[in-house]
């Protein structure tokens, strides 16, 4: 696959490392009363949609950016590519 | 002066091959700058002052009063300078105080002269971006054979290669193995 | 006129007969300049095969070549490029292609039917794999692959462009001429060594001038365009996402021939026009495999383009596409002709039509229409659609892939002239004029839909594999209807022509079983690659030691002189440890080393540990954030041990962080995880605290690290650290750092750190200087007999201290079951913190990190090991934990073990069984502290 | 119809008129007592066991497409009981016990061949967690050699043994370990389930649940609405997207994993073989292809197809340990959609929905774990209590910090 960085162009996929659901981004309270089941959730339970997906990918082999790629899991078009950290 | 003899990996390496040369480009000094946070305004115009041109745009290096300037990734660069000084992360520590955090890279790097209008027939069995299409003043880091790499375009036909020192040997064999195949 | 050149004669042997051919044939070509029909046998019933086609769609005609004891099986006749010695076998006929005794199968066919092996071979089990299925494999399979390693070498290589035209015959080439005039970057791949496809087989007229000068012309004006680049002898094998194809690109079949043989092209384009041609498919009738009949377009290719003489043959025909140079029988369905049954079982020698005539000829044409090559369509799922007058699929323009446009035959434009049209609309809709196609021949393709002859005896349509029409009746009787059950039921399109003469025969016979139409029926997708593809050329160069990179220390040369063994640590080769003359084995080694450090110093190359640096204002901020222990209060000058959790409170990693200024912090991570870790602070800095000003650069390779270890260490450094820093105890306590210089001023770090638990320090350079220092910590340590130490002493001593390393930080263990519990900050949150406190995590009978000794010192405790209670059956129920590390202890004199136990805190002194079925080992052992040696670590803090 | 050599002779005799559908295609009913949806592997063998083992009565299975269709046809067929945690062993164990009687309960020759697995190793760590493996596959009734380089050697002469960036250094070795024809497994199942009664219907796909206070009463589907009494979901790489429809989240993704085939070989190697420095596991088809695979394109995927950086990975692991197959040629590629867990261990449980149980999660695991898979999801749904080889699947074991991490990467599917 092919990934257009937001700042310099396409990169093979393969420079990159997935991570996961881009909902890891949003890390729970620790001191909320129901932190555990909150970061259970956060940690454990995924969406896992056949279609558009909000992803994380980390470009290992380029400038070590994390990206929050936007990409369709039933046909891999991807629609969207943002940095994670807007510098 | 120090009784410990420095030696660095491709140590007067140069291979003449027909419509390819490789050198080992040596005399310089790497280290990487990482703009504090908030201080971009602030570092950019110190480093205009002190080397003469512009901090460099994502996927570029600049030419620099001796040396030059490649951008490796959000607020951070590479500086090479062609100076005697195994301290120079210290240097620039000190001018840059405030502005940017420096490393020392020189070490963790081996590098490689490539040049010859053959250059990308080779490298095209080597690293996977479109170099025949990319302007001079182009760099970036990517993979070459599952190693990593940094690319810069010095000229329609020459290239800068650094590849990391403790695997640069496999790195050398690799792409001798790559030019004994089409030359 | 033909393409070959007679006046270069080339010899080759097949099944050690020697035969001749010339330059620009194939190994099919010279076989029938020299009338050999009998090529191969087929699969299941053994029977004599011929070759029928003239391209990679070849089922029959499969060979080995064989050079100095290796083998390539499976290649196609159709494809070998004929060089002088080329040496090929048959396949699967033994003893002889011209007698093979599984021949039998042939005659016993009727109980050979699809699918029968499901319904027997189940009775007495043990004959299964004792007498059934090895008869069964030594029966299939094709070519042989020989166990010697395959010499060739093969690239791997990365092109660009704008459009990738996948076919070289009329279309293609038409296409590359216009997009290449017009500039654009173009790459025109073919995967026959001559360009033209059918323009080099059927005669005809383009402007005036013959199909194969067109050709010829076209192809010299592309070279002389820089921007395209002509990729001929290579298969677009496959598409993937976002316009990147892969290619496979020969150079010779010779094997091991200098350079690479191969070279595996990924290909990244724009867009792509696919212009592959159509492939001719055959009918099926009685007895319709015998060798001599062949597809009519393949003959038409060997007389035009290979210059060959077959005399007058019939061909059985339902269209009007079979254009030929004879004017002998033509049996044509649309006039209700057709061939009822042959003979001649090792060759052709007569057909006989369904109107009692019977024609004498060793040759038989057949043309049962066309299917449009549009196997690339499909390898992103879409599915073609059926066109039912010209009786073919064609691709679906509304599920094509992105960026693809198919045209010519592919797309069931059959005409030349058609093919020319189609390549001008396509090169327009990428915005490359052009003025009016050449003229060609333009007749329409008139083809009645005739897919086979119903009658008792076996019609194939599956060549390779022996499915005959009978075979997808009875799979639709037996209920398998489904496209994809009849494929998987009868193997039809399995074998390695995957099916391109057979599926949509099939198919239409499956329909009629079902009596529905093609379309309603469906079709099974082709799937990559294309043409099959050799796993070394997937492998490229990255085989034997270049199969992963491989990283060498900054005392590596050094070490190998001192006698190191050199052992994988990820991609790092480490000194495990240095044989010295007169040591017999690794444990006089490895016990010298451990000896000569506790009692004297010893020194380890420790620079492949991760080594990362953390800078900015909110660095110590970001350190309490991904370590469980507080880093707020470290003091420049100091360093402080750290436990990482992943965020599900599991331990990740360890290691020491060095503080030298505010906003500087130096961080250690185990070898093993550098990168994990790497990632995961990064993560951590860009998406979880955004806000935080701290900078993260990897440094492993920038420091050359060595330990100095044992009672006289002080002594070694006070010789190699520059007199004005003051190193004592006093000055430079337990986990102190700081900058100083060594051997005359080189700058270097030095780290008050200890893994082995002696007095030890660590000293750093830059790299550069890594090799002249170790050679001078050495020299300087020769007056205490100092020696270097490897990982496998180094292992003996972390487990003599009972310190967790990898095989107790095995991702399922807490800081809890380490028993570092203490290091966790009650005041503050960090990664992990949370889930760590989940009830299975913290529950009070959980496996707890303890010490294991023998409780008869001569018993060898044995690593991987499980504790069974003393009275308890050695059974999963009542399985207590594991051994996860063990030494032998030469300050002991006995083995110590690490491992983990339910409630193991809890229980120092009992006894245990410790039972390792596979070493054979059963005995007791002792729980005890896992601080066998030193304790209270007062030898640290000398 | 029994299948027996007898009948082969019978039939060959008499132009094959004499064999009938080996399932009916079934029409569906208003309602029925049990509902599995998925017509795979683990589905049809839920059914059969539900009819055989446990007299449930008026079973259907519903498959949106045709029965083994899914991943039971999409895998490199190999069978083995060599995992390291109890909680898993105890399971597979059972499984193999289950496929080594199979050809006998279903009358169905699926080709069920013992021919052995290796598991290379490559350093010393790793051949002490081989040890520790072992020690535990023994302790759950199954075998287990740890075998020295030699002992590699002489099963396997073709290895790389000289020239390897990864010397092997020994090995793990169980003879009961091997291959079974993958496809029939499906058909055996169908053959047998359809045998006692049960309704297979496919191209029906369920579109929704029917759920009112907590209890679920039936499910629509594209051929119409019908209600049942319990509901077991088995759709392997499909579960979230089913059980989204119910209002659930899973601890899940979905993942491509690439299998290929290489052209047909006269016999070469004997039995399954899998590379520790690289991902890469092998073992040679009775038609004569070379079976492989190695890890999951690592994306989130439904496309059941993948990407090329993971077909070179493993064909560079395959000509690094056996340099001989760089001569074979790859004849086809293919991808399943495997259901990642969090842990790498499967679920088999309840769901908080009355009435509707789930069974999915299999990462690499499904193939090998069908047969006990049907048994354990059939003895759950028919008595509500779980079978003990399988208690520990359960849906809470998350949340109570249970995790059964045979490969200890925590909560990161795509690394397990």
């Amino acid at each position: 696959m092919i990934i257009n960085h937001p700042l310099f162009g396409p990169r093979d996929a393969a420079e990159f490392v997935y991570l996961g659901d881009a909902s890891l981004m949003n890390r729970p309270d620790p001191k909320a009363e129901d932190a555990i089941q909150q970061f259970y959730e956060y940690m454990y339970l995924r969406d896992n949609p056949a279609g558009e997906h909000r992803e994380l990918w980390f470009h290992e082999q380029g400038d070590r950016s994390w990206l929050i790629v936007t990409r369709n899991t039933f046909t891999h078009e991807i629609t969207k590519v943002e940095l994670a950290r807007q510098s | 002066m120090s009784k410990l003899k420095p030696n660095t990996p491709f140590d007067g390496y140069a291979r003449e091959f027909d419509g390819l040369n490789i050198s080992h480009p040596s005399g310089f000094e790497i280290a990487s700058l990482a703009v504090a946070n908030g201080e971009y305004k602030a570092f950019a115009k110190s480093f205009k002052k002190t080397y003469g041109n512009t901090l460099p745009e994502p996927g570029t290096w600049n030419e620099l009063k001796n040396g030059k300037t490649l951008w490796t990734g959000q607020n951070q660069y590479f500086l090479l300078q062609y100076v005697e000084d195994d301290r120079l992360d210290e240097t620039l520590a000190g001018k840059f105080d405030g502005e940017a955090y420096a490393t020392l890279q020189t070490d963790g790097w081996a590098a490689l002269d490539v040049s010859g209008e053959r250059v990308h027939e080779v490298l095209e069995r080597f690293v996977p971006l479109d170099l025949r299409s990319k302007e001079v003043g182009f760099g970036a880091r990517t993979t070459a054979h599952h190693m990593s790499v940094i690319v810069l375009k010095t000229d329609n036909d020459a290239y800068h290669l650094f590849t990391p020192a403790s695997s640069s040997a496999g790195f050398l064999d690799a792409f001798e193995h790559v030019i004994g195949n089409i030359l | 006129m033909s393409l070959v050149d007679n006046s270069k004669p080339l010899n080759f042997s097949f099944d050690g007969k020697s035969f001749k051919g010339f330059e620009g044939d194939t190994l099919a070509s010279a076989l029938l300049r020299n009338n050999v029909r009998l090529v191969g046998r087929s699969f299941k019933y053994h029977r004599p095969r011929g070759i029928i086609g003239a391209g990679s769609e070849e089922p029959n005609a499969l060979a080995e070549i064989h050079q100095d004891g290796v083998i390539e099986p499976n290649r196609r006749a159709t494809m070998i490029k004929l060089f002088d010695g080329l040496a090929v076998k048959s396949q699967n006929g033994s003893p002889s292609l011209n007698f093979d005794i599984l021949a039998i199968n042939d005659l016993v066919s009727p109980f050979l039917s699809a699918g029968f092996y499901y319904k027997t071979f189940m009775w007495p089990r043990v004959f299964w794999e004792k007498v059934y299925e090895p008869a069964i494999r030594r029966a299939a399979g094709l070519g042989r692959l020989s166990t010697n390693p395959d010499p060739d070498s093969y690239d791997k290589g990365f092109l660009h462009c704008d459009t990738l035209i996948i076919g070289a015959g009329a279309a293609g080439l038409q296409a590359a001429l216009i997009a290449g005039r017009a500039g654009a970057r173009v790459i025109l791949a073919d995967e026959d060594f001559q360009m033209g496809g059918r323009l080099l087989s059927d005669p005809q007229l383009i402007d005036g001038i013959c199909g194969q000068g067109w050709a010829e012309q076209t192809i010299a004006e592309l070279h002389t365009l820089p921007n395209v680049r002509l990729l001929p002898r290579t298969t677009v094998y496959g598409q993937y996402d976002h316009g990147i194809y892969g290619a496979l690109e020969t150079r010779t079949d010779k094997i091991g021939a200098p350079g690479a043989r191969q070279v595996l092209w990924r290909i990244y384009s724009q867009n792509a026009i696919l212009a592959a041609g159509a492939i001719e498919r055959p009918i099926a009738f009685a007895n319709n495999d015998r060798p001599g009949i062949m597809l009519a377009s393949a003959m038409r290719t060997y007389e035009n383009r290979f210059g060959i003489d077959f005399g007058d043959y019939p061909v059985l025909t339902n269209n009007n596409s079979t254009k030929r140079n004879h004017a002998a029988s033509r049996i044509d369905t649309r006039d209700a002709q057709w061939v009822s049954d042959t003979r001649g079982r090792k060759g052709l020698n007569s057909v006989s039509l369904n109107s009692g005539q019977n024609i004498e000829t060793d040759w038989l044409g057949v043309s049962g229409g066309w299917n449009p090559n549009l196997h690339l369509t499909c390898h992103k799922r879409s599915r073609p659609k059926w066109d039912e007058t010209k009786a073919c699929f064609v691709p679906d323009i509304n599920t094509l892939p992105e960026n693809m446009q198919v045209i010519g035959a592919a797309n069931g434009e059959f005409s030349t002239y058609e093919a020319f049209a189609s390549a001008k609309s396509a090169c327009a809709s990428l915005g490359h004029k052009s003025g009016k196609p050449p003229k060609a021949e333009d007749t329409p393709l008139s083809i009645n839909a005739f897919w086979h002859v119903k009658g008792k005896k076996r019609a194939w349509v599956d060549f390779q594999n022996d499915v005959t029409s009978k075979d997808i009746t009875l799979a639709h009787q037996e209920g398998f209807s489904s496209v994809e059950h009849v494929k998987r039921y009868t193997t039809l399109g399995m074998a390695t022509d995957q099916g391109r003469t057979s599926n949509v025969v099939g198919l239409a016979i499956l329909a009629d079983a079902r009596g529905q139409s093609i379309p309603e029926t469906g079709t099974t997708i082709f799937r990559p690659p294309y043409a099959p593809v050799p796993i070394g050329a997937f492998a490229g160069p990255h085989k034997g030691q270049h199969f992963k990179q491989t990283r060498l220390t900054p005392s590596h040369k050094y070490a190998a002189e001192q006698g190191a063994a050199f052992v994988e640590t990820g991609y790092w080769k480490r000194a495990q440890w240095f044989a010295r003359n007169g040591e017999q084995g690794w444990r006089d080694s490895v016990d010298r080393e451990v000896i000569t450090t506790r009692s004297s110093v010893g020194i380890c190359d420790v620079s492949t540990l991760g080594k990362i640096d953390v800078q900015g204002r909110d660095a110590g901020a970001f350190l309490n954030k991904v370590y469980v222990n507080s880093f707020k209060l470290l003091k420049p000058g100091k360093c402080r041990y750290g436990l990482m959790l992943r965020e599900d409170g599991i331990a990740m990693d360890d290691g020491t962080s060095a503080r030298f200024s505010d906003t500087h912090y130096v961080m250690t991570t185990t070898t093993a995880n550098a990168g994990l870790v790497y990632r995961h602070l990064e993560f951590a800095r860009q998406c979880l605290f955004p806000d935080m000003d701290v900078h993260l650069i990897s440094t492993t390779e920038q420091w050359a690290q060595y330990s100095v270890a044992g009672p006289n260490a002080r002594k070694l450094l006070q010789k190699i650290v520059d007199q004005e820093y003051d190193i004592s105890n006093e000055a430079f306590p337990y986990m102190a750092c700081g900058k100083v210089t060594v051997c005359g001023g080189t700058r270097a770090r030095l780290f008050r750190l200890s893994f082995s638990g002696e007095l030890a320090y660590e000293i750093a350079v830059p790299t550069r200087y890594g090799d002249a220092l170790i050679r001078a910590i050495l020299e300087a340590g020769e007056e205490f007999g100092a020696c270097m130490y490897g990982t496998e002493a180094l292992g003996v001593m972390r487990i003599e201290k009972g310190h967790a390393a990898g095989n107790e930080l095995n991702g399922t263990t807490t800081a809890l079951h380490l028993g570092l519990g203490g290091f966790v900050s009650k005041k503050k949150d960090c990664i992990g913190k949370v889930l760590s406190q989940r009830e299975g995590l913290v529950a009070e009978d959980g496996l707890r990190l303890v010490g294991f000794i023998a409780v008869d010192s001569k018993d060898q405790i044995t690593n991987g090991a499980h504790f069974i209670n003393i009275g308890d059956p050695k059974d999963a129920a009542h399985d207590q934990g594991y051994m996860s590390s063990v030494a032998y202890s030469p300050e002991l004199g006995h083995y110590v073990g690490l491992g983990f136990i339910k409630g193991g805190d809890k229980r120092k002194g009992e006894e245990v069984m410790a039972v390792d079925f596979v070493r054979d080992n059963h005995i007791n052992v002792r729980i005890v502290s896992p601080h066998f040696v030193d304790p209270d670590g007062d030898r640290l803090r000398v | 119809m029994r299948y027996n050599a007898l009948q082969i002779l019978k039939q060959g005799l008499t132009g094959h008129k004499g064999w009938k559908p080996a399932w009916r295609k079934a029409e569906p009913k208003f309602d029925y007592d049990i509902i599995i949806v998925g017509g795979g592997g683990h589905g049809l063998a839920t059914a059969y066991y539900l009819a055989e083992k446990f007299e449930q009565k008026r079973i259907a299975v519903l498959e949106k497409g045709w029965i083994g269709g899914g991943n039971v046809g999409r895998n490199t067929t190999i069978i083995r009981s060599n995992y390291m945690l109890h909680e898993n062993e105890g399971f597979y164990e059972f499984s193999l016990r289950l496929w080594e009687k199979q050809e006998k309960d279903l009358n169905y020759n699926t080709m069920v061949s013992q021919r052995g697995v290796l598991n290379l190793a490559h350093t010393d760590p790793q051949r002490d967690a081989y040890a520790r493996r072992g020690n535990a596959m023994i302790l759950n009734g199954a075998d287990a050699k740890l075998l020295d380089v030699e002992g590699v050697r002489k099963l396997c002469p073709f290895l790389n043994f000289d020239n390897a960036r990864f010397p092997i250094r020994g090995g793990l070795w169980q003879k009961r370990g091997g291959t079974v024809r993958h496809d029939a497994v499906a058909w055996g199942y169908a053959r047998a389930a359809d045998m006692r009664g049960v309704d297979i219907i496919e191209n029906c796909e369920v579109t929704g649940f029917a759920i009112q206070s907590g209890i679920c009463t039936g499910v629509q589907t594209t051929r119409g609405q019908i209600k049942a009494k319990k509901i077991g979901v088995a759709v392997a790489g499909s579960s979230s997207k089913v059980l989204t429809m119910a209002g659930m989240r899973l601890p899940m993704e979905s993942h491509v994993l690439q299998a290929f085939v290489s052209e047909g070989l006269k016999p070469t190697l004997q039995g399954v073989i899998t590379y520790g420095a690289g991902h890469f596991y092998v073992s040679q088809s009775d038609k004569g292809g070379l079976v492989f695979g190695g890890d999951i394109d690592g994306y989130n995927s439904y496309a059941q197809r993948g990407n090329l950086p993971v077909v070179e990975d493993v064909c560079e692991g395959g000509v690094s340990l056996m340099p001989m197959i760089g001569k074979a040629r790859l004849l086809r590629m293919w991808g399943g959609n495997v259901d990642m867990s969090m842990d790498g261990s499967p679920i088999i449980d309840k769901t908080h929905i009355d009435g509707l149980y789930f069974n999915g999660g299999w990462c690499y695991g499904g193939f090998k774990a069908t047969p006990a898979s049907g048994y354990c999801f059939a003895e759950l749904i028919a008595t509500d209590s779980p079978n003990d080889t399988a208690k520990n699947f359960r849906m809470d074991r998350f949340s109570r910090g249970l995790m059964i991490d045979e490969k200890g990467q925590g909560c990161q599917p795509n690394l397990h």
